[in-house]
């Protein structure tokens, strides 16, 4: 480092949700986050001082891409973290790239991200709507539950998500016994479980997110939907799972980027986390510190901020940390990495707050991911 | 409270009426009055993108004509429509799939976005013109739910993802809105258009009817005026300058998004109208400049924008109905 | 003429002492003073404007702010909410008759609570007023104008209020119909009730009333015995430019 | 001078199983000014409303200068050249006494739909207003706000109005209620002035105004038509004397 | 498939008695005060919090809750009603809406900042626990329960208003307030409880919600605009209508949910555009 850090200083504007439909498995558990990675980074590169920034941009587009625009133009942000949900993402990537600035996408699950829509400067490192997908759809498969109801949130990210797992649970063997469009939002979920009763399919694809996946969760349970049927959650946060309890939630299956029970070091971030905030981290969250911390070594190692650099060094360097194995970003911004199928324990096997998943499968990365070579990304040289 | 038709009539644009609406031809110091302020505001606007950031200012015009558009048809017709999200929303999506998926100019993209809003503002109003008061803003809040539920399940309109990627364009095919400047001086001039058009519908003979036609409806119909057509037409005029608004913000921002049909932004620009003085020429601008403003600066604060927005709204309905403009007005009048 | 001569010194049921009154920021009534004994039927007597119903509304608390005083049976009121005042056995007929046009005819003239017992009963009413008895399934907000006068007096009648107010009771009325008031307006009078009035219609009041007050500018500018007022007769045109 | 302008034949209007008006056959002759009288209910302001199209008949058609209006909106009727004036006193009370007039005579122009239009091209119109409010005393009170005027002003300027649509057809309901005397003899001379040139239709209850005024005098009962004629023909009517004006009018 | 159809209209019933109780409480608001109580889903929401905090915090029942949330909720809105609401009586009712926005955007806030968006589980009452297996379908018991319930709610206050003295002095306040004063009742202090009774009855319907959806801050927003297209087709301000229209939307959205479930969220609103082309002043309304 030797001045080619612009103006002196690193600055990274965490953008979320701080109060809205994603602030629990984002929001301020996020910029906590990467707080904890600029700390533990040092807080300097050479003389250049780290700071964090945060705003909420509400899960307004025009809120987010406003914030963007400033920051980059008026507060010299150097790059932009986490964007949880897509419509903010979308908005602020086209913005950011336009004026050579790193967006580093954790919350957000869109395909686009890294299809049509794709930047040279942008990272999308979490998650998405395909990993999930496919990880839930081919795992549940192969762990026995062949036949598939699915009901959907009658949406373009609900209706990607049940194509996708239609798709790979045909693949895999296994079959689709039908399906029932909800509208989005619903808090009844009633008739359409009922729906899904009647089919008699083993697995009820809960092809939605958020405060859906959690009334329907609830209302199966409710409806004894188990043990003749079992859930799965194509887009569950372990944040979700605490609210709804273990009681109702057992027994589904989901897949997940992160899990902090999992080994040595995700136990160690995670207990530092908990410290912070009273909460274990969220996937989303823990990958706010993994690409945060990623983006910081790039900046050292090239010994500049210029985005051109740090994004090549990005790509360049494989991450292997508490939260990601294998992990490589592609052309298209799109970080592969293993993912994990999840089991949500029964109240009784749980042995301390938070014990809630047992980790059933490891879903590989080249498996979790779409191949490079399907790459709907214009930058991707075929 | 009482529904006797006799009773005087609460009023909703609070001390707006009386003397606000000077007959125009016996107060040439009023119509001073207003050129000022009208100079005032052209030049402020001239000014404004080297003081404030540009996409902020272009955002909050958009806004401001929302809520002058608004204004036309609850300050000056006494109708309070809760679904006109509506227009705005789907005139962004129509300005979007003009400009980015058929590929044609910028002006054409305004034109359909307001055209489309035009002729929603049409069918909804043919529908629910007929009720009024509480059931006018119940019956337009249910349409509007159900353009919002429209859109996010049609396929094209990109859902939650939003509609992204609309381009700025050339204006007339040469200057370029890609660059800040050029694209505020442009929004500026369609905000001023459509603001001088507002102005004008209020004082026109037709706003004189529409005035009438608030005062006293029964007694309207007996002389003549067909009311129905006349609310008809300052909803649809009111539903197509708030299509420009939101056709313009789609350009400025180059997406469009599910929030903008949501009915938080109906409310939201019930608020701006509100806190700006209802019933004012200026004061839904003012409004529109200061929610827009709070909603900045708490983004930077972190949790609390519904709540201290929420407050807001308890405030001014409980101290100041007559609004910011409503309220200064009422002072200059008192001490002159 | 029956009743009490003004100045004997019966039972005093009202006193009203330096009213004024608001409505928001104008000032209405300056100083209004009157008295009322027990079983006399008084007028308040003025052009339109006067403030002869703001009179009345003040004397309920009903408008925006009152001062002075109004003492109802001995008692001030001034300080006491409508509900308390009127359970001092008052019974209002209010200008534009307040007939509740989501209630039936029925419904409306069971609708004021008893303010003392001893009210008349409905049939007893019903047999007052016949065109009630007819529409009394009818919403009120449905009844003619004369149907709905007849209703508000009718109203206030079945409370056993011993202290009428009635502002302007034959207000679009047809002749038979004022007659009919007129009798029983005596009728009351005859069974005790005290009543204000206020009228228009000279010819109606005249042979009913005791004394008149003449109000002009929310102020009482003169007060006219019945005895006096053949006398009057001509003063009394001309103050109210018949 | 025997040429009928309004016509009804058996005209009928029920309210959920109620006759408020049952077959009346009303005629009234052009230039004439025809009292409406009767008891309470009887059903006069609801023939007003059937007149108007305020309300839709049951059964029965209306003819007005020869043509069918039974089936007319009530905004086309006024523009007819059938106006009425209610009850309740009607103006606008938070306009002018001058843009009251005003927008009465605003129709004439054609321009009532013209959103884009300067207020300037209304000022055509000042003279005429002015006009008709020197006709009915008002013309010092052009700037005053209506809600503001005493009420026999406001039934004044609600007659203006009225007159500025220049209509063929004047319906009065009640025009001297609630009015001191001298706003009677005021009215009254206005109302003769105002019959010079058109038919005047009224509802009173004031028999001298009626007496006074009125060529031809209908009495309704009940919604039937009890009696027709000349005020002194009706007036000593035994049936209308027991019905309608008791013993000591 | 017929007894598909069944279940389907079951579970119709049952939501729509939701819409009936909250709709109810909107009516009887708007009815008599005339105020459109935008806060209706907020007072819900705190309704379903409450009983969700208290179990959690201080651990009263489900049954202590069904009754005590209520009052709290009552006396809360009967507090709002004499420091707020009560300043814009003989106002245009326009800011009595907007007055109840800004109050449920305050209230819905504060709770998401206090206790976050995902909310929390409420556990079904143990007695109420399980449920029946019908020939068409699985009932759980304790939805059986709620539509009993709120059936009885409904109709008892409908006859209040109805049928008895009190309701009689309601509706005459809601017209002349002033007027019916002046006859020796005591209106301020009836409106004050009835925008309390409403409060309390949305509480209710919060409560009784708890134990089926998730409780969140913001459950109370979504179901509001459709119980305010309830009482709009219903007839603003009609007991009767709020009620039977209640009931009958749960109906036919149960039906849509079976043969066109895409359309399930906008049904409401299409049948109210069709309904007020045919009846302007809805199914139950006076033309006023
Ligand atoms: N609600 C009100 N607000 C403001 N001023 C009012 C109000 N009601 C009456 N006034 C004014 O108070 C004065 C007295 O009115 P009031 O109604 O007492 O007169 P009145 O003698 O009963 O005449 P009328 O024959 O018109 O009934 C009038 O100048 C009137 O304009
Ligand atoms: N909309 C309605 N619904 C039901 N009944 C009505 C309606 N309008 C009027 N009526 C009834 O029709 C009858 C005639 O009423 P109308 O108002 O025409 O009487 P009117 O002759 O004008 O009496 P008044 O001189 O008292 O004003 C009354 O009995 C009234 O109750
Ligand atoms: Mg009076
Ligand atoms: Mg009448």
């Amino acid at each position: 480092a030797d001045g080619k850090i612009s103006d002196g200083i690193v600055k990274i504007g965490v953008l979320t949700d701080m109060t809205g439909a994603y602030s629990d498995l984002a929001g301020p558990g996020s910029l906590a986050a990467a707080q904890l990675a600029v700390e533990d980074f040092g807080g300097k590169i050479g003389n250049a001082k780290i700071v964090v920034v945060s705003a909420d941009h509400q899960n307004k587009p025009d809120v987010a891409s406003n914030i963007a625009r400033r920051w980059i133009d008026e507060e010299q942000v150097d790059v932009i973290v986490d964007l949880v949900s897509s419509s903010t993402a979308l908005a602020v990537m086209p913005v950011a790239a336009a004026k050579k600035r790193i967006t580093l996408l954790s919350g957000p699950g869109s395909d686009p991200i890294t299809g049509e829509k794709c930047t040279p400067y942008n990272v999308h490192y979490t998650y998405d709507t395909y990993a999930m997908a496919h990880g839930t759809g081919k795992a549940v498969v192969e762990t026995g539950g062949k036949s598939w109801f699915f009901i959907t949130a009658d949406y373009v990210f609900g209706r990607t998500l049940e194509e996708d797992t239609m798709s790979v649970v045909k693949a895999s063997g296994g079959k689709v016994l039908g399906n029932v469009r909800a509208p989005f939002p619903t808090t009844d979920f009633s008739s359409y479980l009922l729906q899904a009763q009647s089919s008699g399919a083993q697995i009820i694809g809960l092809a939605n997110a958020g405060a859906d996946t959690i009334n329907a969760i609830k209302q199966a349970h409710e409806f004894g939907v188990a043990p003749k049927q079992s859930l799965a959650g194509l887009l569950v946060f372990i944040s979700d799972i605490h609210s709804l309890g273990l009681d109702t939630a057992k027994g589904m299956y989901l897949t997940t980027a992160f899990y902090w029970d999992r080994d040595d070091a995700s136990r160690k971030f995670s207990k530092r986390f908990f410290e912070r905030t009273k909460r274990m981290p969220t996937m989303v969250q823990a990958g706010v510190y993994s690409e945060v911390m990623h983006y910081l070594n790039a900046i050292k190692a090239t010994g500049t901020d210029d985005a051109d650099a740090v994004m090549k060094s990005m790509r360049d360097t494989p991450v292997n940390d508490f939260f990601a194995k294998n992990g490589r970003i592609g052309p298209d911004g799109l970080h592969r990495h293993d993912m994990y199928l999840a089991e949500v324990k029964a109240p009784n096997e749980s042995k301390q707050p938070w014990d809630y998943y047992k980790i059933v499968k490891t879903i590989p990365a080249d498996q979790a991911f779409p191949p490079l070579s399907e790459s709907k990304c214009p930058l991707v040289k075929k | 409270m009482s529904r006797d038709p006799a009773a005087p009539r609460a009023d909703p644009a609070g001390g707006a009426r009386s003397g606000a609406t000077p007959s125009a031809t016996t107060e040439p110091l009023w119509r001073r009055r207003i050129f000022w302020a009208y100079a005032l505001m052209v030049v402020l606007g001239l000014v404004a993108p080297y003081v404030v950031y540009p996409d902020f200012a272009m955002n909050v015009l958009c806004l401001a004509l929302f809520a002058s558009a608004f204004n036309l048809l609850l300050g000056y017709a006494g109708l309070l429509s809760f679904g006109h999200a509506a227009f705005l929303g789907a005139a962004a999506y129509a300005a979007g799939v003009v400009t980015r998926d058929l590929g044609l100019p910028t002006e054409a993209g305004l034109l359909a976005g307001t055209a489309v809003a035009t002729l929603m503002g049409l069918v909804f109003g043919l529908l629910a013109i007929r009720r009024s008061g509480i059931y006018f803003a119940m019956i337009t809040l249910g349409f509007a739910q159900l353009v919002y539920f429209l859109a996010v399940q049609l396929p094209w309109t990109g859902g939650e993802d939003g509609f992204q990627g609309i381009p700025r364009g050339r204006l007339l095919g040469v200057v370029d809105l890609g660059h800040s400047f050029s694209m505020y001086y442009f929004t500026y001039a369609v905000f001023l258009g459509g603001f001088w058009l507002i102005h004008r519908t209020i004082d026109s003979p037709f706003g004189h009817v529409l005035r009438a036609i608030r005062e006293n409806e029964p007694r309207a119909v007996s002389l003549g005026y067909d009311v129905a057509r006349f609310k008809l037409l300052a909803f649809v005029l009111s539903a197509a300058l708030s299509g420009l608004a939101g056709s313009l913000r789609a350009i400025v921002n180059q997406f469009a998004a599910l929030p903008d049909l949501h009915w938080h932004t109906s409310g939201s620009v019930v608020l701006m109208t509100l806190l700006g003085g209802l019933g004012t020429v200026m004061g839904p601008s003012v409004g529109a400049l200061l929610v827009a403003s709070l909603e900045y600066k708490l983004a930077s604060f972190g949790s609390w924008v519904a709540v201290i927005t929420g407050a807001v709204f308890v405030a001014s309905v409980l101290a100041f109905r007559r609004g910011i403009v409503g309220e200064v007005r009422a002072l200059v009048k008192r001490s002159f | 003429m029956t009743g009490v001569s003004a100045f004997t010194p019966s039972h005093e049921l009202l006193r009203v002492a330096g009213l004024h009154a608001f409505y928001g920021e104008s000032h209405v009534l300056h100083g209004i003073d009157l008295q009322v004994a027990k079983g006399e039927l008084v007028t308040l007597l003025g052009r339109n404007g006067s403030g002869r119903t703001t009179t009345l509304k003040a004397i309920l608390g009903l408008v925006g702010k009152r001062s002075g005083s109004v003492m109802v049976n001995g008692r001030e009121t001034i300080g006491l909410p409508p509900h308390r005042i009127v359970h001092l056995g008052l019974g209002y007929c209010p200008e534009e008759r307040g007939i509740f046009a989501s209630l039936t005819a029925e419904e409306n003239l069971l609708l004021p609570p008893p303010v003392t017992s001893g009210g008349m009963g409905v049939d007893e009413l019903y047999r007052m007023f016949p065109n009630l008895a007819e529409r009394r399934r009818s919403p009120g907000g449905r009844l003619s104008g004369g149907e709905q006068q007849m209703l508000a007096l009718a109203r206030i009648l079945r409370t056993g209020a011993r202290l009428l107010l009635l502002d302007e009771i034959t207000e679009g009325l047809a002749p038979v119909i004022v007659q009919a008031l007129g009798r029983a307006v005596r009728a009351l009078k005859e069974r005790g009730f005290t009543v204000v009035l206020v009228e228009q219609n000279f010819r109606f009041v005249a042979p009913l009333a005791d004394r008149h007050y003449l109000l002009e500018h929310g102020r009482i500018v003169d007060e006219i015995p019945a005895a006096a007022l053949e006398a009057r007769t001509e003063q009394l045109h001309r103050f109210l430019g018949l | 001078m025997d040429d009928v302008i309004l016509e009804t034949r058996r005209l009928t209007k029920e309210f959920a199983g109620f006759v408020a008006v049952s077959g009346v056959d009303l005629r009234v002759r052009r230039g004439a000014i025809h009292a409406l009288i009767g008891p309470n209910g009887a059903g006069k302001t609801t023939v007003f409303n059937l007149l108007t199209k305020f309300l839709e008949p049951t059964a029965g058609t209306i003819h007005f200068a020869g043509k069918d209006i039974t089936r007319t909106a009530p905004a086309a009727v006024a523009r007819m050249g059938v106006v009425r004036s209610f009850q309740i006193s009607a103006v606008f009370p938070n306009l002018s006494v001058l843009e009251n007039v005003r927008v009465a005579l605003q129709r004439t122009l054609g321009t009532a739909y013209h959103f884009w239009r300067s207020p300037r091209t209304l000022q055509v119109l000042d003279d005429r207003a002015l006009e008709l409010l020197e006709a009915v005393d008002l013309a010092a009170f052009r700037d005053t706000i209506a809600v503001e005027l005493p009420y026999g002003r406001k039934r004044a300027l609600e007659l203006a109005t009225t007159l500025a649509l220049d209509p063929e057809l004047v319906l009065l309901d009640e025009p001297t209620q609630g009015m001191g005397h001298e706003d009677v003899g005021r009215v009254v001379a206005l109302i003769r002035k105002v019959a010079a040139r058109r038919t005047v239709l009224m509802v009173e209850h004031n028999l001298s105004v009626v007496a006074d005024l009125c060529h031809r005098i209908t009495v309704l009962q009940r919604g039937s038509v009890l009696a027709e004629g000349p005020y002194d023909e009706v007036s000593r009517d035994p049936r209308v004397l027991e019905a309608y004006i008791g013993g000591a009018a | 498939m017929t007894q598909a159809l069944f279940g389907q209209l079951l579970l119709g019933l049952i939501n729509g008695s939701f819409y009936a109780l909250l709709s109810l409480g909107l009516a009887i608001i708007f009815g008599l005060l005339n105020v459109v109580n935008f806060a209706h889903g907020a007072l819900y929401m705190l309704g379903a919090f409450l009983a969700w905090i208290g179990l959690t915090r201080f651990g009263v029942s489900y049954w202590v809750a069904l009754i005590a949330v209520p009052l709290v909720v009552g006396a809360l809105a009967i507090g709002v009603e004499r420091t707020m609401l009560r300043r814009l009586y003989g106002l245009d009712n326009l800011y009595g809406l907007l007055l109840t926005f800004g109050l449920a955007l305050v209230a819905e806030g504060v709770f998401q900042n206090a206790y976050g968006i995902s909310g929390n589980s409420y556990p079904v009452p143990e007695a109420l626990r399980g449920g029946v297996r019908l020939s068409f379908m699985y009932l759980p018991l304790y939805r059986a329960w709620v539509v009993l319930v709120s059936v009885a709610v409904c109709f008892a206050s409908w006859f209040v208003i109805e049928r008895t003295r009190l309701g009689a002095y309601l509706r005459a306040g809601t017209e002349n307030p002033h007027l019916l004063q002046a006859f020796g009742v005591n209106v301020p202090l009836m409106f004050t409880i009835t925008y309390g009774y409403g409060a309390a009855l949305a509480a209710f319907a919060g409560v009784m919600a708890a134990p089926i959806y998730q409780v969140t801050p913001m459950m109370g927003s979504s179901i509001v605009i459709v119980v305010f297209a309830v009482v709009v087709i219903g007839g603003m301000g009609s007991i009767v209508g709020s009620i039977v229209t209640g009931l009958g939307l749960g109906l036919v959205e149960g039906l849509t949910k079976f043969f066109w479930p895409q359309a399930a969220s906008a049904v409401v609103f299409l049948v109210m555009a069709l309904v007020l082309l045919v009846r302007p002043a809805g199914l139950f309304g006076r033309e006023r």
